[in-house]
């Protein structure tokens, strides 16, 4: 099986050298290099306590979550209690919402007349500021898990369904129309052949929603909250901890780089198909 | 609700513009801060030589944010997010003493039909606050401690001011801690009863605000510094004469309804802006509370005049 | 000119789907989600002073959309957003251009790019007051900082979305790249970057809102909020002020999706 | 099968496309359609299958007006390579409307395997669309069509991008389900040959707006075969009999 | 152009799909292609349209080697319909190669009116590629290949969808826009008969993995003519040839 679709253009290349990968390293990891030598020299010469040098970020990062025994892959206690149950609520919101955000994308983008009742009120919810109406889920679902879910599951919504509609308004009419004669039955209609013919879109959506809610996570834990890595960042930032503000940001951004990683992995998985036949033979 | 639906922001800063520019307060409109307000607008700084605006500062952040960005030359500040910061050896100063907790200012408050009546009833229970840095966080545990009991059995939830009434008739906290007028407002939709009133006993008149700058522009502006306290100490004193004129003018430059107004517990304002002694007091309560590692004010706490 | 055929499919797809039902449609939606909240609200889960229910919101609504200092405030609001998309846009869009026609740009910028992209705007809203004052200026930066990406990804994905035979015919016929790129791979992309304006467009608004709120600037909606409730109970207003929000999201969107069929009509897929 | 003064405009065109398009088929007959580029035979398919609603006239199939894709109706895309599903492999296409269907596991596969067999892509089962060419494609669409066993089948162009063997062997393997499974079938063509070869009746349609010109009835033996038929003085006279009529409308 | 010992293997497949190929185009020399369904035609072209770097051997065009698309080539690809671009309209798509050459307004709008009439969609010029039929789609593209004038012309399969008719006529096109503007011409396609009449040439490609298995000179006279060349005994006999090269290599 593997034999068949092996992606086709890299196995044809002739065996890298040690020159090539050292030069994708540098090609990779360059511009961070000199970014954080930037920033280092940067914050050295500023000396502005609001902005402490990447080194000093660094070793808060370590006493905060690294600081823990060998027998705990050095990793700290307030890494598993406040930063693990953050990213859990992260996952499960933006999965939640980039499927309610597909469903309704889909089912939207299939049945022009789902779009024209869901479109305006969707697009009323969308522009809604999330500060605001965090108190309203806060007094509908109560200070709890639920609600932090639901608040990042809310924003990571909208990406997914618009690009959803957009792709499965766009579908192939050829392919709509095979999918017709075929008889499929609505839901089989939906699911195997929109849902998949909007799947690159949708993925993409995903990607933008997972940096969002990232930053939802962080949003939703501003309020009625004492624990959790958002709340650790505006209580760093209230007791003028920088360090350990920036740290908070610096692993937002190391955790976003981590996820992105790992979805892009799997969606080039996911995506093989589509690679392949849209770019066809080149 | 008329006044809500006006453009926010302008009924703020309204000081006679006398000659030279003016020196923007940022200060959020409360009555905490009515010095500035209202000296601004009777001309108190003016006769002191000083051309004073008031800023409302509405953000939640800290006022020093803007303080530092160079958007003020001067803040009005939570003196304990102040205390916090010159830990931090953030390079900020006090101008002047700005207001004292006086009784009936700050409650705890519970559901009236919640078991929770006095401080002791208080542990295994939560509290909202305003803020992990805002007198309730100083005074809930400084109340536990002289009740004899362990501060760190009641759980502090900061949540919006705004916010603690729903999240009290939600059942989402126990308690809260508010200020007036969020305590009347809460007490006119929320059927409560008071668990405990903050500014009382050893806590009467514990140090709430202050005027702040940075150290380079006291140094900068020392003529400044002296003419803003000499007319903050005059405006102090005037405010804590007249308590009810003070009741009268405070819908003029805040958000609260007169009829709130007329009953609203007042502070008390530090007639000697510059001394040291409430800060210090206010410096071991927030060692006791493990805010502060040391109780030692660093030896330019008070921005030198000329 | 008689046998121009796009106003012709758009009055065929008007005729086919009434501009009147559109209409229905939509606002049963509407008065859907309204009710929903009014049911909400009016089930005692807490005081109507905390969560107004829909009808007194709609009431409040209607005083504030006739209320001149609050429209200046909306109007500012909405300012901030479309000098922020202004920007945003064409940064994400040459930028998402570049990084998804160079694969060695990406790469090199992949890192730093994943990097910087969940850091939340809100959590820099301090840091810019730092630097650029408590003005307009960091409003709009903040905004900025949060809506490049949408239409960067968006654009990189189009790009890289554009059909190879099409491509490969265009190269072919012997097209240098900024012909490819205008001729070819920008109209075909559009649409899927069209999508990705209009995830930005919603996201300008919310945190043009946030931003105002967290940086307590003078005017604009998350100032007429903060204003609403500093002194106690005005939330009927406040709820009102955030329904003004997302009616203006509404209003933009509705705009951009008639401009985006106006001139992107192959957007929706070729008619049926 | 009847078609019953068919007619559908394109919004934009001065003409209709179709107009006034009036024909039966019995069960278990082929019909081929021939007409120049661009008359009409592609809608009008669309229209049988349900696909478009025209915007004039009936076509009752199985007894009963067509509103939505009847049942038992297969159909072969002219562009059949966007009609394949790209993130299916080839298998799974064709098995997909058994699936849909609800045709259990078993037969599913045999079914496929079979079909896919007929048209000379047994080995290919396990590939993507895309890696196949051009005919395999349409190959598949036709297996897809096959393995459906429907009652009714329409195919647009089918045999237009594979070599001149596989489509005798394509036009054989068409007549045999037929008999097989007393399919109904209608084939566009554009190939005349092929067109008589395969049919019981050649309908042919005129210049846009499009009519039925012509219906001209095959009355070759029933097992046809690629060398006997094709050599058949009738064939050769019917040929020239639909060629006629094509070209003769073209000139008038 | 000359193509030497070409080979290709895709990915994944057992063997490669081209091998060994060799031939030669003379200047002004139209050729035919043909061979069973899925051999490699396309690959074939797709390598002499510098779209697919071949795995293996050298294809050189006007004297160079080819690496990238050559200058003055075109290519009517046998997917038609997406190598159309559905947000131009029908005589911008055709006009595109002009502007990229930088063709003047003029002569670009004269060209395009004239390509587009030589394939019968004089009038289609305003309309978008989706509103046209399969079989005019594919002459959009043929028109779009013309209009460029190359130096050389590729086309996959390029009369599969259209009528006998308009067939003829575009044979006939193919031939003396070759006379006029001295075009080398390689044309894919399943139709022996036409890869007879159209050619100078005829190259068989075998069953996978592809080699040339015969060529077949067509020594028919200079000007063809649909009637008469197609009832020379030479024709009938070249004819029987290619197709016996054809099946006897599926035979064998
Ligand atoms: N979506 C559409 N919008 C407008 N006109 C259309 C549309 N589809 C087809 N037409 C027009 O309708 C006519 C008939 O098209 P159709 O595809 O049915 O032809 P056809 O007989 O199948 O041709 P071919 O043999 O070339 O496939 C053509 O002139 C075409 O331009
Ligand atoms: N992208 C691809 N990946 C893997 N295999 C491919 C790919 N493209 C083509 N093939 C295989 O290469 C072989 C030749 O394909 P090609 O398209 O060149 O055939 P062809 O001669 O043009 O056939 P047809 O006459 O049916 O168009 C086929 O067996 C096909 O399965
Ligand atoms: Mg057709
Ligand atoms: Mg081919």
């Amino acid at each position: 099986m593997s034999a068949v679709i092996s992606p086709a253009p890299v196995s044809v290349r002739p065996l890298r050298t040690a020159a090539v990968v050292a030069g994708r390293f540098v090609l990779r990891f360059g511009l961070l290099a000199v970014l954080c030598w930037v920033w280092q020299r940067a914050t050295e010469a500023a000396a502005n306590p609001y902005f402490p040098t990447p080194l000093q970020i660094l070793d808060r990062m370590r006493t905060l979550w690294f600081d823990g025994p060998a027998s705990h892959l050095w990793t700290s206690a307030p890494l598993w209690t406040d930063v693990a149950p953050s990213l859990v609520r992260m996952l499960i919101g933006w999965l939640g919402g980039s499927l309610l955000g597909a469903a309704i994308g889909v089912s939207a983008g299939a049945f022009p007349t789902v779009r024209r009742m869901v479109d305006p009120a969707a697009q009323f919810l969308r522009a809604l500021p999330t500060p605001a109406i965090l108190p309203v889920f806060l007094i509908v679902f109560g200070a709890n898990d639920v609600m932090r879910v639901l608040v990042i599951a809310f924003g990571c919504t909208w990406p997914v369904l618009l690009n959803a509609m957009q792709a499965t308004g766009a579908i192939d009419p050829v392919a709509r129309d095979t999918a017709r004669t075929l008889r499929l039955g609505p839901r089989r209609r939906l699911v195997q052949v929109d849902l998949c013919y909007a799947t690159p879109a949708i993925l993409a959506g995903m990607r933008v929603g997972l940096a969002l809610a990232l930053v939802l996570m962080v949003l939703s834990e501003w309020v009625v909250a004492t624990s959790g890595l958002g709340f650790f960042l505006v209580d760093s930032q209230r007791h003028f901890e920088f360090a350990g503000m920036w740290a908070a940001m610096v692993a937002l951004g190391v955790l976003g780089y981590v996820f992105n990683t790992v979805f892009t992995a799997l969606e080039r998985r996911a995506l093989r198909w589509h690679r392949h036949s849209r770019a066809r033979h080149d | 609700t008329t006044d809500t639906t006006a453009a926010p922001g302008s009924g703020s800063g309204s000081g006679p513009a006398t000659g030279g520019a003016a020196v923007v307060v940022d200060a959020p409109a409360t009555t905490s801060s009515s010095a500035v307000y209202l000296g601004a607008r009777n001309g108190e700084f003016a006769k002191a030589g000083v051309t004073v605006q008031a800023h409302n500062h509405t953000s939640s952040d800290s006022p020093l944010v803007g303080l530092l960005g160079n958007a003020y030359p001067i803040v009005w500040d939570n003196a304990a997010d102040y205390l916090l910061a010159v830990q931090k050896k953030l390079a900020v100063t006090v101008v002047g003493l700005s207001d004292l907790g006086r009784p009936g200012q700050l409650e705890v408050l519970a559901k009236a039909d919640s078991p929770i009546r006095s401080v002791r009833d208080l542990p295994g229970h939560s509290v909202a606050i305003p803020g992990t840095t805002s007198s309730c966080a100083l005074t809930i545990p400084a109340q536990l401690r002289a009740a004899g009991l362990d501060p760190k059995s009641v759980k502090l939830v900061p949540v919006a001011l705004p916010d603690e009434g729903s999240a009290l008739q939600r059942g989402i906290v126990d308690t809260v801690c508010a200020p007036e007028p969020f305590l009347s407002t809460i007490r006119k939709t929320v059927s409560t009863r008071s668990v405990s009133d903050q500014f009382t006993g050893p806590l009467t008149d514990t140090l709430v605000g202050v005027y702040v700058t940075t150290t380079s522009y006291a140094q900068q502006h020392p003529d400044v510094i002296a003419s803003f306290r000499k007319a903050l100490a005059a405006e102090n004193a005037a405010l804590n004469a007249d308590p009810d004129a003070l009741r009268k003018a405070v819908p003029t430059f805040t958000r609260v309804d007169p009829s709130l107004a007329a009953g609203m517990k007042l502070p008390g304002f530090a007639t000697n802006v510059t001394d040291t002694a409430p800060l210090q007091k206010l410096a071991e309560l927030m060692q006791q509370a493990g805010m502060l590692t040391s109780t030692a004010l660093p030896a330019d706490v008070m921005a030198a005049d000329r | 000119m008689s046998l121009d055929v796009l106003p012709r499919r758009a009055a065929a797809r008007r005729g086919h789907r009434p501009a009147l039902s559109t209409f229905v449609l939509g606002l049963s939606g509407l008065v859907l989600l309204a009710a929903a909240e009014e049911v909400v609200s009016r089930s005692g889960l807490v005081s109507t002073q905390y969560l107004p229910p829909a009808s007194v919101i709609l009431a409040r609504l209607g005083e504030l959309l006739t209320n001149a200092p609050f429209l200046a405030d909306l109007g500012a609001t909405a300012g901030s957003a479309v000098l922020g998309l202004v920007i945003a846009v064409p940064v994400g869009l040459v930028v998402g251009l570049v990084l998804g026609l160079v694969p060695a740009a990406h790469t090199a910028t992949r890192i730093v790019v994943d990097l910087l992209r969940p850091v939340p705007a809100v959590a820099i809203v301090p840091l810019l007051v730092l630097v650029t004052g408590t003005g307009r200026a960091s409003v709009v930066i903040t905004i900025v900082s949060a809506t490049v990406w949408p239409v960067l990804l968006n654009t990189i994905h189009g790009v890289r979305d554009v059909d190879g035979v099409a491509l490969q015919t265009a190269r072919l016929y012997g097209a240098r790249l900024p012909r490819r790129l205008a001729e070819i791979v920008l109209p075909s992309a559009a649409p899927v970057i069209a999508a990705g304006v209009r995830v930005s467009i919603g996201l300008a608004l919310v945190i043009a809102v946030a931003a105002e709120l967290l940086i307590g600037t003078d005017s604009g909606v998350g100032a007429y909020l903060l204003a609403a409730t500093q002194g106690g109970s005005h939330t009927d207003y406040a709820f009102a002020a955030v329904c003004a929000a997302g009616l203006l999201g509404l209003v933009v969107n509705w705009a951009a999706r008639a401009l985006e069929r106006r001139f992107l009509p192959w957007s929706e897929g070729e008619p049926r | 099968m009847r078609v019953t003064d068919l007619g559908h405009s394109y919004p934009g065109l001065p003409q209709p496309v179709l107009h006034d398009v009036s024909f039966t088929a019995a069960d278990g007959e082929v019909l081929t359609i021939v007409g120049p580029s661009g008359t009409g035979k592609s809608t009008l398919l669309r229209c049988l299958a349900g696909l478009l609603r025209p915007g004039h006239g009936e076509v009752c199939v199985l007894g009963k007006p067509v509103d939505g894709v009847p049942d038992g109706l297969s159909m072969v895309f002219q562009d059949y390579s966007r009609s394949l599903f790209p993130w299916m492999r080839v298998g799974r296409n064709v098995e997909f409307p058994l699936r849909a269907a609800g045709v259990p596991a078993a037969e599913r596969r045999e079914r496929t395997a079979e079909s896919l067999a007929a048209v000379g892509l047994g080995d290919a089962r396990r590939k993507y669309p895309w890696q196949l060419s051009g005919g395999m494609q349409q190959r598949v669409a036709i297996a897809r069509a096959l393995a459906c066993r429907p009652r009714i089948l329409l195919m647009d162009e089918p045999f237009a991008s594979v070599d001149a063997q596989t489509r005798a062997d394509l036009e054989d393997l068409t007549l045999s389900v037929r008999d097989r499974f007393g399919m109904t079938i209608l084939v566009v063509t554009h190939d005349i040959d092929e067109s008589v070869y395969l049919s019981d009746r050649v309908i042919v349609l005129s210049r846009p707006p499009a009519t039925v010109a012509e219906q001209v009835t095959v009355d070759l033996p029933a097992p046809r075969d690629q060398i006997t038929t094709r050599s058949d003085p009738r064939f050769v006279h019917l040929r020239a009999d639909v060629a006629a009529h094509i070209r003769g409308d073209a000139a008038s």
